[in-house]
Order: structure tokens, then C-alpha cells, then sequence
């Protein structure tokens, strides 16, 4: 996690050279890298989990979809793709809140949040959800009541988890749109709640 | 392998530290890490799992120093030069060209395989073999010898310790399996249950 | 304390390297490092134990890649912080004088005391308590969980645990127990048996 | 494991520091650092373990002290103190070797080895030798019969272990002076054999 200027002018320098011989082997093209690049920056991101899961709070139907066969509800929202082939949905409830990590590397449901943040990389959150998820909620602030169950999941195989989390009170009668507004990164992976109609 | 990466549990990394409004590449560096990675993926010189290979096998104090596409910037040299790319030009399994990525990485690519039929079954009561191989493997050590029990059955995967090792794809079905956290961590744990998704290689019978 | 001590098992640290007629000391620092480690010990500011939960403490790549004595200078430096030597003189239990160096170290400090009758005896099968302490403790984790049959009962001794906390010796049985290595590693062992010597708190019957 | 000189000079000068503050609150003296370190580079070292070995290849009557309790055997030669309080010998046959460790620090049998070689406290022979033994003899050029059982002694409490090598061949009627002298310290961690006569 260095700030060293110098070591990122290196990683600049290596990765420029890399580059560079991947693309005179033909291998990689400078309009795809613009396309990747343009892809995960701008189309694939939170927003997208965000409609996922503000569906599955105001379409009943749509929700045991979700939780039966993720992968394939969420394809109704033409959403899907790389690190997203096998979904699978984990939804809270009063007694139950799930929290999703990959200890073994970064693997992430791209498709509905896009690229992971640093924190979700670091050895730090690795290490500690599995045994202390509470101490993880406490660092991004939450505090849950003592009878709820924390289950983790460990994401060690290409399966995805994207978290449901709960439907917050005062939201009677919202659309998805305004519903979606709710639903934050953090909400998703299970490191925060939905927030509270202001 | 039980290297840098194996962390569950670990102490001595301090908090979790989020960053507000985080971009998603900090650097240009690490954009174009990011996308020089994907796009040699449908190459196909390498497995998503010998990918992870060369990241885990960075020593330690790097692995735990470096920012994550850093780890993946220093696989993906490791990986081209073991391909040999700088000497020779190996013929690619496909090039991504830059109106093809969209619909390529919207469609994704699976990893369910035909293959045998599962042996456990839902509920079934399954035991993580000890086991400590020096090759690419994702039980994590927390799990290894602890015993659990099938909540879902994914079907059938590439199993990642044979494609790892450019063995084949072997496929293998593929488990949840749920841990009750006191099992793991006897009483120092706040977890209730930890599930993880475990290959039936892995898995014994209870 | 599942901290960057806790390397037994791990992979990616290389083949051991023997240094050919290696110095007993390679600079002037480590022998001094390691002096002043060892003579601050009977001023009784902090225990054994204590000074390797300190050693423990260092961020994973600061323990990877500093020499041992290296490891003991950071640690000594943060127990002297955490005393407060850099503000007071707290009263040593005894400082050691030139003459007394060697007829004292020669004797020793036994780690033995009265205390409860051991538990278990030699033979009776044991069971390494699931646990993941964050303090420190000195059950390795490639052990816990594990049954082995205890070989020596080697009386009553300081325990760890509290010792490093400050919370006394609270002194208890200590044993050394067996493992078969292929319940602790499977098939991936060459070891037969593997034997750590272990306090009976972190123990349960089988 | 730096070689850096810019990084040894660091640690020269934290180390000043930290003895500038020791002697002047009187918790520390020079003539103590001096006779430290002359009793531990000059009089204590594996020349001592080797003594007791060859006493026991000598003395069958000292060999089962040895093994029944080391401390007050090892006693006898005058040889004892920090890091060796509570010995225990571990005798070597054609059917069990052994090898010493400490997976999570450095102890090590002071008294009869003095301070223990780098390669001991590395991660990686700490790693290695609890899980692959024949692997660590390998790095050290030493194979074992593939029927000798290998005993691993991970040295997690205050307890110390010497590994006593087994007598090798052609050694009949020698003196334990003579014997001595093929005792290594590497063959009473269990890393290698007692060397072979010339």
C-alpha cells in the first residue's frame, strides 16, 4: 500500500513494457484496453446490484427468482458476465445477516458491483470476517443487535454472492428507482445496511 | 498451497480501513494492470486458476506490501515469461478486438463442465480432508480437517488444483459447504456460521 | 496470536540455507541487540513471554524481512515504550553487574512452579482445543483442532497466556503430546510424528 | 535478510540509542554487555552439546541418565543455564530419527548449542521442517532410508531439545574427546548424521 512516488513510477515503467509486448505479439489491442477500461470505469458498477436488489424488495416474485437461480434473475435485468456466471443471492433477515469475502484472493461479483474496493482486497478484512465479523462491522461502524446470527461466506470457487439486504421501514410505496437509491456497495457485500430513507 | 494468500484468520493486519469515495484505478498503472490481465485471459496460455497460482507464490513481505493489481502486475511478468512470450510467439486461442469485449465480458465465462454426478447430497454431513499440497488449492487452511454440511450443490466445476497446474479442467462437483464457526474458532469468533464452496475432492464423508 | 510467527506448514518461504561457518554474530548491532535483550530481562519489567508477544506484533512483511535480532531490537524498543522508560525510571527487580552475568545465566531462570497436579497422564489421548486467541498463546495453529496422546508430563510451568499479559503466571500443567503427521498434513507430510509441547488449558479429553 | 548497508546503519543507530537510555537509567552496564557477550561468542557453543554426546556414546550408564533427565545429567558436565533449564534428550536409532524446531520464535538449547544458527529462526525452515522433514534434509544434503521414521519436536514451551545422533561406524574404543569431535551442531538439531570417521 505504499505512497512511495517512486515505486508507482516503476510499476508505470513495467507495466508500459508489458504492455508493450503484448501488444506488438498481437495479443492485446489498444482499442480493447480502451474498451475494458471504459467498461468496468462507466457500465459495470454498484448501480447495477443496486436494481438487483430494489426489484427483489418490491417484486415478491421477482425475489424467489433471485434466490432460486440468481444467475438467471439477474439476467432478466440484462445484467451478467465475468465473475458473475454463478450467482447466487444471500438475503437478511431479523436473525440472520451474511457477509461476503474471498480469503484466498479478490473474487467478486463484477456484473452487479463492479470492481472490488481496496479494503475488500486487503489481507486485513481477509483475515478477520471469517472469525470476527463483528470487529469488521464495528470498523465500518455498524452495530448489530446480539441474537443475530453473522453468517461468511468465503468465496473459494467461481461462485459470486451478492447480499439482499434488508428492506428499510419508512419505504412503503417507493419504486425501484428510488428504492435503489438505498442500496449501497457496502449493503451488498455485507459490510453495511441499506440506508434509512432520509 | 499454503502461502500469503491463505489469510482467514490470521492477526496482526490491523483494521479494515475503507476509503471514501475510492476511485475505481488509483493509478494509470493499475488500469492498465487491470486490463493487460483480463484481456490475456482469452489468450489461453493460462487458467483463471494458474493465474492465482503466480499471484500466491509472490513472497510473502510482497504480498502483503504490494496494492492488489501490483500482486497482479507482478503475476501477470511471471506468467508471460513462463509462457515464454519474450523469446517465441505462441499462437493465441483467441484476441479480444475492441468492439468484441463488451458482448465477450457481458457473456462471461463459465465454469460449469459435464462431468460425474455429485456425490453428497443436501444436508450431508462431509469432513474437509487434512491436506497441505504445495500446488494451487482452494480449501482454506481454517477449514482443512473441520467438518460441515452441504447446503447447495453448484453441479459440476473445473477443479482449480489440476487446471492450476496445466492438468486439465478434471471436472469435479462443486459444494457450499456450512461450518459452524465455534467448530473453527471455538469460542473466539463472532461468526455464527461460515460457509465456503468446496470441490468434492476435498470432501469425505462423516 | 495467529500472527506472522505462526509460519509451521506454510509454503512459499524457500529451501532452508544453511550459512557456511556462520559467525555467531554478523554485526556489532545484533550483538548488541541481543544483549541488551538478554540483560533487561532481570530488571522484571516484562516476562519471557511478554517480549515474544512483542516480537509477534511486528506488521507481517517487518517480520518477514528483518533478521532476527532485528525482529528483537523493534520488539525491545516497543516494550521499553510501553513501560514508559523513555519518561520514568521504574525500579528494576535486579540489574545484572559484569560479574554476576555469567554465574547467573549459567543457573538459569526455571520456568517450573508448584501448582494443580497435572490432568492427564502419559498415554491418554488429548485433543488441541479449536481456539484463535488474539494474545498470545503458544498452541501452533497447525495443532489446534488436533488429537495426539500425550508422550511426557513435565510438571507444573509459568503459562503463557497470562504470563504475556501481564495477568500472572497462573502456573499449570505442560505436556509434551504426539501427532501422527497425516492427521495434521494428510498424505502431504514426510514427517512420521510430530510432537509440540503443550499447556494443559489447551487441552480437552478425548 | 537485507544486505543493505543503508539498513544496517539504521539499526546501529537505534541500537546506540536504545543502550544510551539502558546505562543511563542504570538498568544496564557496559561490563554486564561485555561479559554477555563473551560468554556467549566464547564459552558456550556447540563444543558443549558435543561433550555430552560423546558421553553418552561413551557412558551407557550416563546415556540412560541422559534420557530419564536431561537437565541434571547434562548438569553433570557443568553445563546448564538460560534456554536449557528444563533439557530433554532425544535419542536417534536405525529406526527413528529426529529433529528439533521452533515453529513460533527462535528457542533453542543454549547451553549445550549456543545461539542458534539464522537458518533456524527463518520462516523457512520453521515452515518447512514440521510437515516436510525430508525436504529440509534434502536442502542440507542428508537423506534418510525411506523406512526411518522422522520425529519432529516443535519446541513451543520452555522445554529444550538435543538431539543425540547415533554413533557412527568405525568409532569402537575411541575417547570421548575423539568422539567429541564428530558431534556437529547440525547433528544435534537433527539436520544432519554425526560425521563419519576420516
Amino acid at each position: 500500500m505504499s505512497g512511495d512516488h517512486s515505486h508507482l513510477s516503476e510499476m508505470d515503467v513495467r507495466v508500459r513494457a508489458l504492455k508493450s509486448l503484448l501488444v506488438e505479439k498481437g495479443y492485446v489491442t489498444e482499442d480493447a484496453i480502451d474498451a475494458i477500461v471504459d467498461y468496468y470505469r462507466d457500465e459495470v458498477g454498484p448501480m447495477n446490484g443496486a436494481r438487483v436488489v430494489a426489484r427483489a424488495w418490491a417484486d415478491p416474485a421477482f425475489e424467489a427468482r433471485l434466490l432460486e437461480n440468481a444467475t438467471a434473475a439477474i439476467a432478466e435485468l440484462e445484467i451478467g458476465g465475468r465473475a458473475g456466471e454463478h450467482m447466487v443471492a444471500l438475503k437478511n433477515t431479523p436473525t440472520v445477516h451474511h457477509m461476503v469475502v474471498c480469503t484466498l484472493c479478490s473474487c467478486y461479483p463484477w456484473p452487479v458491483l463492479g470492481l472490488p474496493p481496496t479494503w475488500y482486497k486487503t489481507p486485513a478484512y481477509r483475515a478477520k470476517v471469517v472469525a470476527d465479523p463483528r470487529g469488521v462491522l464495528d470498523d465500518f461502524g455498524v452495530t448489530l443487535p446480539p441474537d443475530v446470527r453473522i453468517d461468511v461466506f468465503d468465496s473459494t470457487a467461481e461462485v459470486r454472492y451478492l447480499v439482499i439486504p434488508m428492506r428499510p421501514e419508512g419505504t412503503d410505496g417507493w419504486d425501484e428507482a428510488r428504492l435503489a437509491n438505498l442500496v449501497t456497495r457496502d449493503a451488498m457485500i455485507g459490510t453495511a445496511l441499506a440506508t434509512a430513507p432520509a | 498451497m499454503n502461502g500469503p494468500q491463505d489469510v482467514g484468520g490470521a492477526h496482526g493486519f490491523g483494521p479494515v480501513v475503507p476509503e471514501p469515495n475510492e476511485p475505481v484505478f488509483h493509478d494509470d498503472w493499475e488500469t492498465l494492470a487491470f486490463a493487460l490481465s483480463i484481456l490475456m485471459g482469452p489468450c489461453g496460455f493460462w487458467s483463471i486458476d494458474r493465474s492465482r497460482y503466480f499471484r500466491e507464490t509472490l513472497p510473502h513481505p510482497d504480498y502483503y506490501t504490494l496494492t492488489y493489481y501490483g500482486i497482479w502486475l507482478e503475476a501477470l511478468e511471471r506468467l508471460v515469461a513462463d509462457v515464454g512470450i519474450h523469446e517465441r510467439t505462441p499462437p493465441p486461442k483467441r484476441v479480444l478486438r475492441g468492439a468484441e469485449v463488451r458482448p465477450t465480458l457481458a457473456a462471461g465465462f463459465p465454469y460449469d463442465r459435464p462431468g460425474p454426478a455429485p456425490r453428497f447430497g443436501v444436508g450431508a454431513a462431509v469432513r474437509v480432508r487434512p491436506m497441505n499440497p504445495a500446488h494451487h488449492n482452494r480449501a482454506p487452511r481454517y477449514l482443512r480437517g473441520k467438518t460441515g454440511w452441504v447446503t447447495r450443490v453448484h453441479g459440476i466445476h473445473v477443479f482449480p488444483d489440476t487446471s492450476a497446474q496445466n492438468a486439465g479442467e478434471a471436472p469435479t462437483a462443486l459444494y457450499t459447504i456450512a461450518f459452524d464457526a465455534k467448530d473453527l474458532w471455538g469460542e473466539d469468533t463472532t461468526a455464527g456460521r461460515v460457509h465456503a464452496d468446496l470441490f468434492e475432492p476435498y470432501l469425505d464423508a462423516v
